[in-house]
Parts: C-alpha cells; sequence; structure tokens
C-alpha cells in the first residue's frame, strides 16, 4: 500500500523536474540569442550591405532576400497546397488515387529539407549553370506544399453538413460552394496554416546552401544568388571571425522574433 | 391545378430501399406537412423533391417530381430545381463567414448579381418578409452567426426566398428552436403562403395540424395517408395513422 | 404525462351516465302524467333538470381540460366533441321532458285521450335510452338502429297531428297532445343526434 | 443568370485546375527521386557498395566511403531517441495527470517554442554557446576520471556527436512529447475512471491504462522523431565537428564526427567542380532519401491501428 503511494510520488517528482529542465534550453536560447544579438542591432545593421570579410557591416541585403525567396516559395507553394486541398477533401471521394496523393504529401512533409535543396540544384540549378533564388523558392515550396495541403483539406473536412447543404440547396453550382462557401468557412484554417508554413520557411537553411548560395550584395533579380538571414546566420558563426560572429547572433535575433511571433500569434488566433 | 406532382417515387441509400412508389400531388399556394415516426423517410422524401438526396454518397431516386409539368430530374438542372424548390433546414444553417447581407444574397451573389441597388432592395424585402428587418437593420454587415437560434433561422429563410423559391421545402425548421421563436416562424409561413407553396416536415404533430392545408404520413418508406389535415386529424382512414397521430405507436 | 385520455374518458362517462338517471327519473314523471293524469310533479323534474345542467357544465369543462392538456387528434379528438355534443343533447332531452309537464300544468288533461302520445312517448323513450347505450357501449348496430327507428316516430307524430285535426276533440286536449307530439318528436330528433354521433365517433363519418 | 452549359464549363475548368495541382505534386515527387539518382549513377556505378561500406573519403585519390557518415547519422539520432523517449514521456505523463490544468497551456506552448526555433539557431548556439561548457565542465572531468574506457577517451573537442546528439534532443523532444501529449489525452475517459474507482494510484492507471492504450501512437511519434533527427542538417553541421576519425580511428562520443546531412552541408559547395565528388554526395542523399521514405511509411504503417473514434 505505501510502496504504490512512493512510487506514484516518485513518478510525479521525476516527471515535474523533467519538464523544469526542458524548459531550461528554451530560455537560455531565448535569453543567449537576445542578449547577444541586442547589442549589434541598429539601424545600420538593418539598411547597410556586409562589409569584406571580418569587418561588420550589415545585413539589409539577407533580410530582403529572405524576404523574397519566402515570398516566391509561397507563391508557388501555397496555390499547389491549397488545390491539392481542396482536391481532396471535396472531389476524391477517398479513391486509391486520393491515398496515393496523401501517401505522396506524407512522405514529402517527411522528407529532410536538405535533400529537398539538393532535389532543386540537380533540377534547376545544373540546368541553368548558376545558382539562382528561383531553385531556392522552388525547394522551400516543397516544405510549404505539404503543411498546407493537410491544413486545407482537414479544414474543409470539418466544415459541417449543414452549411454544405444549405449552399447546395440556393442552386450554387459546385465550384461555387467550394470556393465561395467551404473554403470561406475553411480561411482561419488555411490562413494559420500559411503564417506557420512562412515561419517554417524562415527557419529553412539547408535547402538555401547549394540553390540561392550567398550574396554580399543587394539582390539584382530573382535569377541570381541571392543572399538570405538563414545562410548568413550559417557562414558568419562558422567563419570565426569576431565581427561576423556578432552580426550572426543579431541576425538569430531577427529570425527567432519573427518565428517566435509567427508562432504566438497563430496560437492566439486558432485558440479563440 | 398543381403545383409538384410526385408520381411512383423510390429512393435507395446504397441498397437499402428507404422510400417505396410514392404517389403524391402538392396543390399550389398551400401548406403541405409531412409527418411520420423518426427515420420513416420523411426527410428522405423532402429531399428528393429538389434533388438534394442525390448529395448524399451512394444514395438513388426513382420515379417522376414534376414541377409545373417538367420533371425535375430529367428535364430540369439540378442547380435549376434548388433554385426553383428552396429548402430550409432543420438546425439554423447560416454562412458563419458571411454578414448577414450577404447571407441573405448568397444565392444571388455568388451567382454574379453585383448591382447594388438590387440587391439591398431584396436584401431589405427578405429580411422584412420574415421580420427581421426591424431587429438587424443597423447593423447588416454583422456576422449571421451572431443572430439567435430563431432570428438565424428566420435568416435562413430569407436566405431561401432570395432566389424567389416556387415552392419551398422546410426539413422540421423549428425543432431546434424555443416555443416563441417557433411561433413566429410558423406565423411567416402562413404569410409565406400566399405566394408560395410549402412542404414541410415535421414531427409535431400539433403543429402539423395548426399550420398546413394537407398532411400527408408515410411510414416505413410508404405513404400510408394523404389529404385535407383536417380530414387527417379528426378521422383518419388508416388505423396506421389513427395510432400514430393519437401517440398510440407500438 | 400527468392525465391520459381515458381517465377523462371515464369521468366524462359516468357523469353522462348519472345524467341519464336523471333522465330515467324524469321520464318515470312524464309517464305518470301520461298514464294517471297526474299532475303537480313540474317542481320535482325542475330541481333534476337543474342538476341535468350542472352535469352537462361538468362534462364541458372535462372535454374542454382535456382538449387543452392533451390536444388529441383522431378517435381521441372525437371522444371529446361527441360527448360534448352527448351532454348537451341528454341535457336537452332533460328539458324536453321538464316541458312536458309544465304544459301539462298549463291544461285540465284529466279527460284527454293520451294513449297515443302515451305510445309517442314509450317509442321516443326507448330511442333515448339505445342511443345513449349505443354511446356507452360503443355500439355501432344499435346507433343505426335508432337512427332508423326515427322514421316511425315521425310517421307516429304526423298521424297524430292529422288525427287531431280531424277528430272533434276538447282544445284544450288537442293543444295539449299537439305540444306533447311536437316536443316528444324532437326528443327523438335528440335521441338521433346521440346515434349519429356515436356513429361519428366510431367511423370517423358523419354522413350514414 | 448564367446559363448551364456555362456553368458545366467552368465546373469542370475549376475540377482540370485541381486535378492539375495534384499531378504537379506527384510529377515533383517523382522528379525528386529521378534527379537524385539521375545524380547519383556515376558514383553508385563506379563505388558501388564501397560508398555504404567504405570508411575513406578522399576525393583526390577518388575514395569515397560512405560508412562513417552513415553511421554517424544513426549513431547520433539514435543517442538523440535514447534520450529524448524518455523525456518526451515524462513529459507527457505530467501533462496529463500531474500538472494542475492552467498550467497545461504553458507546457503546450513550451512544446510548440521548442519545435519552432530555427535549427540553424539551435546550431549558433550548440556552436558558440554550449560547446565550450560541454567541453569545460563535462567532457574534460569525464576523459580525466573514465577516460580509459574507449567510448569515453579524450581529447575533449567540444564539437563532438556527443554534442550533436545532444542538440538533436532538444530539437526532437518536443516533436515526440507534444504527439504523446495528444495521444494520452485520447484514452477514453470511462477506462480511466474505472481504474481510478478501484482506488488505483495516478502511475497504476497511466500503467495500465493510458500507456498501453497510447503504445501504437508513441511508437509512431518516436519514429517520426527519429526521421527528424536523421535528416536534421544545419545544427548537426555546427556542432559535429566534421571529421572522419570516427568511428573507425576513434570511437570515442567526444571526437567529432560526421553525418550525411553535415558532410553535404559542408562538402557540397565545393564538390560542384569534381563530377565523381558530387555525385557521391548526391547517393549519400540518395540514401538518407530512402531512409526518411521508409520511416514515413513505416509511422504510416504504425499509425493505422491508431484510428480512434
Amino acid at each position: 500500500m505505501n510502496l504504490r503511494k512512493i512510487k506514484n510520488a516518485l513518478i510525479r517528482i521525476t516527471s515535474t523536474i523533467v519538464v523544469v529542465l526542458i524548459t531550461i534550453p528554451l530560455l537560455w536560447i531565448i535569453f543567449d540569442v537576445f542578449i547577444k544579438g541586442i547589442s549589434v542591432i541598429g539601424l545600420e545593421f538593418l539598411i547597410s550591405l556586409p562589409a569584406p570579410i571580418g569587418e561588420g557591416g550589415g545585413i539589409a541585403n539577407a533580410i530582403l532576400g529572405t524576404l523574397i525567396i519566402n515570398a516566391m516559395a509561397c507563391a508557388i507553394g501555397l496555390p499547389l497546397g491549397i488545390a491539392t486541398g481542396i482536391y481532396l477533401s471535396e472531389y476524391s471521394n477517398d479513391s486509391t488515387f486520393s491515398t496515393f496523393i496523401r501517401t505522396i504529401i506524407y512522405t514529402l512533409s517527411g522528407v529532410p529539407s536538405i535533400i529537398l535543396g539538393l532535389f532543386a540544384f540537380a533540377l534547376i540549378v545544373i540546368r541553368i549553370g548558376h545558382y539562382t533564388a528561383i531553385a531556392a523558392a522552388f525547394a522551400l515550396s516543397i516544405i510549404v506544399i505539404p503543411i498546407v495541403a493537410k491544413a486545407t483539406e482537414e479544414g474543409m473536412r470539418a466544415v459541417s453538413i449543414e452549411i454544405r447543404e444549405g449552399a447546395f440547396a440556393l442552386g450554387l453550382p459546385k465550384w461555387i460552394v467550394v470556393t465561395k462557401i467551404i473554403l470561406g468557412v475553411a480561411k482561419s484554417s488555411i490562413i494559420t496554416s500559411s503564417l506557420l508554413a512562412f515561419a517554417r520557411i524562415s527557419g529553412e537553411t539547408a535547402p538555401l546552401l547549394f540553390t540561392a548560395l550567398f550574396s554580399y550584395y543587394w539582390p539584382r533579380g530573382i535569377n541570381e544568388p541571392m543572399a538570405s538571414l538563414q545562410v548568413l546566420i550559417y557562414n558568419y558563426a562558422m567563419s570565426g571571425f569576431e565581427a561576423w560572429v556578432i552580426r550572426a547572433w543579431g541576425a538569430s535575433l531577427l529570425l527567432l522574433l519573427l518565428v517566435l511571433f509567427i508562432n504566438i500569434l497563430v496560437r492566439r488566433i486558432s485558440t479563440r | 391545378m398543381y403545383k409538384l406532382r410526385v408520381n411512383g417515387l423510390s429512393a435507395w441509400f446504397q441498397n437499402k430501399q428507404v422510400l417505396f412508389d410514392i404517389h403524391l400531388e402538392f396543390p399550389e399556394k398551400k401548406v403541405i406537412a409531412i409527418i411520420g415516426p423518426s427515420g420513416c423517410g420523411k426527410t428522405t422524401f423532402l429531399r428528393c423533391l429538389n434533388r438534394m438526396h442525390e448529395l448524399t454518397p451512394g444514395a438513388r431516386v426513382e420515379g417522376k417530381v414534376i414541377l409545373d409539368g417538367k420533371d425535375i430530374y430529367s428535364e430540369m438542372d439540378a442547380m435549376e430545381v434548388r433554385r426553383k424548390i428552396g429548402m430550409v433546414f432543420q438546425k439554423p444553417n447560416p454562412f458563419p463567414h458571411m454578414s448577414i447581407y450577404d447571407n441573405v444574397v448568397a444565392g444571388l451573389k455568388l451567382m454574379g448579381i453585383r448591382d447594388r441597388k438590387i440587391l439591398d432592395g431584396i436584401v431589405e424585402r427578405k429580411l422584412k418578409e420574415v421580420g427581421l428587418w426591424d431587429e438587424v437593420c443597423n447593423d447588416l454587415k454583422r456576422s449571421g452567426a451572431q443572430l439567435s437560434g430563431g432570428q438565424q433561422q428566420r435568416l435562413c429563410i430569407a436566405r431561401a426566398l432570395a432566389t424567389e423559391p416556387e415552392v419551398l421545402l422546410m426539413d422540421e425548421p423549428t425543432s431546434s428552436l424555443d416555443p416563441a421563436s417557433s411561433a413566429r416562424v410558423e406565423a411567416l409561413i402562413r404569410v409565406l403562403k400566399n405566394n408560395t407553396t410549402i412542404v414541410i416536415v415535421t414531427h409535431n404533430i400539433q403543429q402539423a395540424a395548426r399550420i398546413s392545408d394537407f398532411t400527408a404520413f408515410i411510414y416505413n418508406g410508404k405513404l400510408i395517408e394523404y389529404g385535407e389535415t383536417k380530414e387527417i386529424f379528426e378521422s383518419p382512414k388508416d388505423p396506421l395513422t389513427e395510432k400514430y397521430i393519437t401517440g398510440r405507436f407500438g | 404525462m400527468g392525465v391520459s385520455i381515458e381517465e377523462y374518458e371515464d369521468k366524462i362517462n359516468s357523469t353522462i351516465m348519472e345524467m341519464t338517471e336523471l333522465i330515467e327519473n324524469i321520464k318515470d314523471h312524464v309517464l305518470h302524467l301520461l298514464r294517471d293524469k297526474k299532475k303537480g310533479l313540474l317542481p320535482l323534474a325542475t330541481e333534476l333538470c337543474k342538476v341535468a345542467q350542472i352535469k352537462e357544465e361538468k362534462v364541458m369543462e372535462f372535454c374542454i381540460e382535456a382538449l387543452i392538456r392533451l390536444q388529441p387528434f383522431a378517435s381521441d379528438l372525437r371522444k371529446l366533441t361527441t360527448s360534448m355534443k352527448v351532454a348537451y343533447d341528454i341535457s336537452r332531452i332533460c328539458r324536453y321532458l321538464r316541458n312536458i309537464l309544465e304544459v301539462a300544468e298549463e291544461f285540465d288533461i284529466s279527460k284527454c285521450d293520451t294513449s297515443e302520445v302515451l305510445s309517442l312517448f314509450e317509442n321516443a323513450l326507448s330511442m333515448i335510452i339505445s342511443s345513449i347505450r349505443s354511446y356507452l357501449q360503443k355500439d355501432f348496430e344499435t346507433s343505426r338502429n335508432v337512427i332508423k327507428a326515427d322514421e316511425l316516430i315521425d310517421q307516429k307524430y304526423r298521424k297524430i297531428l292529422r288525427k287531431l285535426a280531424s277528430e272533434d276533440v276538447e282544445h284544450t286536449c288537442i293543444l295539449f297532445n299537439g305540444l306533447a307530439a311536437r316536443i316528444i318528436e324532437r326528443m327523438a330528433d335528440h335521441a338521433c343526434y346521440i346515434a349519429n354521433e356515436t356513429a361519428y365517433l366510431l367511423t370517423g363519418n358523419r354522413t350514414l | 443568370m448564367k446559363n448551364i452549359s456555362k456553368i458545366i464549363f467552368l465546373e469542370n475548368f475549376f475540377k482540370l485546375i485541381l486535378k492539375i495541382a495534384t499531378l504537379i505534386i506527384i510529377v515533383i515527387f517523382l522528379l525528386m527521386f529521378y534527379s537524385l539518382f539521375e545524380r547519383s549513377m556515376p558514383s553508385l556505378m563506379e563505388n558501388g557498395f564501397y560508398i555504404l561500406f567504405g570508411s575513406s573519403w578522399d576525393p583526390n585519390i577518388k575514395l569515397f566511403g560512405g560508412a562513417p557518415a552513415i553511421l554517424g547519422t544513426i549513431i547520433s539520432s539514435a543517442i538523440a531517441i535514447a534520450f529524448a523517449f524518455p523525456i518526451s514521456l515524462s513529459i507527457a505523463i505530467f501533462y496529463t495527470e500531474y500538472c494542475p490544468l492552467r498550467v497545461r497551456p504553458i507546457i503546450s506552448e513550451i512544446m510548440n517554442l521548442l519545435a519552432a526555433i530555427p535549427s540553424v539557431i539551435y546550431g549558433i548556439w550548440g556552436l558558440w554557446t554550449i560547446s565550450p561548457i560541454i567541453k569545460l565542465n563535462f567532457q574534460e572531468p569525464i576523459i580525466a576520471s573514465i577516460g580509459f574506457i574507449p567510448l569515453f577517451s579524450g581529447p575533449a573537442y567540444g564539437l563532438s556527436i556527443f554534442l550533436a546528439s545532444l542538440i538533436l534532443t532538444i530539437m526532437i523532444t518536443p516533436i515526440i512529447a507534444s504527439i504523446s501529449m495528444d495521444i494520452f489525452l485520447k484514452t477514453p475517459i470511462l477506462l480511466k475512471e474505472a481504474m481510478f474507482a478501484l482506488g488505483a494510484t495516478k502511475w497504476e492507471v497511466l500503467r495500465h491504462v493510458v500507456i498501453p492504450f497510447a503504445r501504437r501512437g508513441i511508437l509512431a511519434a518516436t519514429i517520426l522523431g527519429l526521421g527528424r533527427a536523421l535528416g536534421e542538417t544545419m545544427a548537426v553541421t555546427m556542432v559535429i565537428g566534421n571529421s572522419y576519425i570516427w568511428p573507425f580511428q576513434s570511437i570515442s562520443l567526444f571526437s567529432p564526427a560526421t553525418t550525411i546531412t553535415s558532410k553535404i552541408a559542408s562538402e557540397f559547395p565545393e564538390s560542384v567542380i569534381d563530377l565523381m565528388h558530387n555525385s557521391s554526395l548526391m547517393s549519400l542523399a540518395l540514401i538518407l532519401l530512402l531512409f526518411s521514405i521508409s520511416i514515413s511509411f513505416i509511422t504510416k504503417f504504425i499509425e493505422k491501428g491508431v484510428k480512434y473514434r
């Protein structure tokens, strides 16, 4: 009898300690990045180009690059993901074909991002003959597709049969019911998933290493190598030059704030 | 002159037959009540009248439903049928992402009618018709989902009326409402009768007796008895009907 | 459910039975009058009629209460509407019986020949009794017989009237016999109404 | 009012667009295999099984043995799972049974944020903050005391397969934990209450109802976490040291090592000029892709048995 209670108490204490322990790295990372990064952040840092090796400078081109690449990735990934989600939810009739597509999407979501980078390299960079932001956007869009497709399908399936029938009973054709009514009701879950996908690709570095590569200049066109925050952090952190490492921390702070902001925002939206 | 004639209607879910060879005629501008125990097929019957039944996977229909001389299954397009034969559901189902205004004109706006003046007129007229105008005229931009249950149901009726249907099907429209809201909807049905033929499924036989001119009793997918409401409720011919409406079933 | 249609039916029918007993009571007085020319029974009959009227109101109250609380349909509804009408008919018959006694008070009928009116009365009485029995026992055959019997009453009534018109008898006797026959004929009509209502209760059809 | 034929045309057009989108995704998926396979061909033809089992990697003499990278990937992930599994389970246990209801959203928020932090930030944190601390306060004392055991032998570099596993643990714990939390919460309440009604303690209910009920789901979550660990690139590349000495020259966990991903990330840019070098890296990627696909299929297969309701 007593032994049982002691066992229970032990588990309670152990599990509590583990939970406390796991919060340490989270707080540590956030504080660390904040303290080391804040010192370098300033207007100069945010609006100027990188300086020659080891001398500092700003990260403006990397910020712009990340935004451009993300925007392009979303421009490719969101329509494809949403369209596939709509197809799976409304037009597939749970056939073998839809099971096949679902399996592909599930598998794609598990493919390591570095492989997507290599895929974009083999498919686009080699054919074009130089590094390009287009290839980066293509690789990142493959990360966006499964996230958005899954959320779209689930969001649309969650729309009640009553709402659907209400729409059909007005004599609306199916594609209007799907796009204007069901998609409209499922809008919020698609928006949140798009935001999450955006946050996710903002942090992805591996797919950019062999596609957009890096650049020390302002983006000149989308079919050019392009700087990005993620690759900048990697390059600068690995360089060992103190001035660059400190700038890597500054860039990390920006990236962390962006990603955490979107995640917390999404939680707020979806729990409301 | 009959508005709607049902000729040998049978319906199936997968291999299970749920309606058996139903023959009926609905006179114009009358209220017809469909009564029967739960699961007797009365809702399925209603859904066959505007081709909603075929939306259910595995559902099948045989027979004819003739609207003004045209068979809705062979001579009309499903969407055309549903515009001419509107439907109101058991649970109020306003589109939650749309404003009250957009809910009313959803059927028109989404089909490409964008003239603001026409839409404004329709919204006002239809909301007045269902007695919702005074309650909501100041915030038509509010979401339809924020209204009370009774208001939502009247909004859904306004939405169904906006496409000017000639027949209105109502599937237990008051079953999720409180008595006061139910009474308003019933009063509304009596007014709508002036322009529209109304077919209402209800499990509340008092309601059927109150609001309908004709009553059909369906049991186990078969039409047992159909006639003037007064006849059916005072001296039904079939012992099954008698048993059902006196509450001595099974 | 607090109350059932059966409970109301029991209460209503036992009240109607009580009313029937009142009829039996008053009818004895009328028989006395027509056979033995016995007078002075009016006050007692008046009292009994008042009781019958109170019981009729009671039936009405039961029916209205049942209609409100049960909102009955079909045969249940017909039970109530029928019993309201039957109670009214019985109460009306009571008053007709009293009317005969009342008319007799106005005339000196000691020398009148009332045998034919008496026979008419006995016929009507048996119709009344059978009609009420057919109602209480839900007996369709009996109610049909009552309605058939009405023709006989009508024939007899007309015969009496023709006879009164042609024969030379005292005026008072003509008046009394004529009025009494008229009242009895009305009583038989109400028996018919009861039978008709019974038929409606049982079949849902008013036209036999 | 639009006429019927126009509506039917639009309907079919819309359906066609959706079909095309799904076809594009199928094409992308197949193309991914094809591209990787095509780029790997030269190396696979040349090296054969050496890419799988060979222990040396020297582009100058055209030796491309992938074994250290493949082993590094497997071992670092296995260590990470060995740590993350009990930690995640403890978190899920605390979350469902022992923590006050108010604290629940806080825990799931912590898991959410841990999972959201970009891996390159885990990398910079591991590289510049954790690695010196680990080297000084953990590796050196251990090497000094039990360094005679080959698994813990010196010298202490800081950057090591051990550090990579540690960072991976922190990165995959939130994945396994949040799935386990969800599954634990789905235990039929009736079963739990029946157990409590018999006088069982919370641990006994967990032990005999909740955990057996969630077994398959936890297994699937763990394998999913393993998949993430295998494919993780940036954090690992930045903290593992990228050295080929492990495990054939030193099996110490404190020795720098390499994984498939870190090998590719650190060598790929310079390999572009050498087809065989580049193709060998692609072959490693192909092996990794096969790992991740098998893991997807395994989890899918396990999850099929975890359909609640």
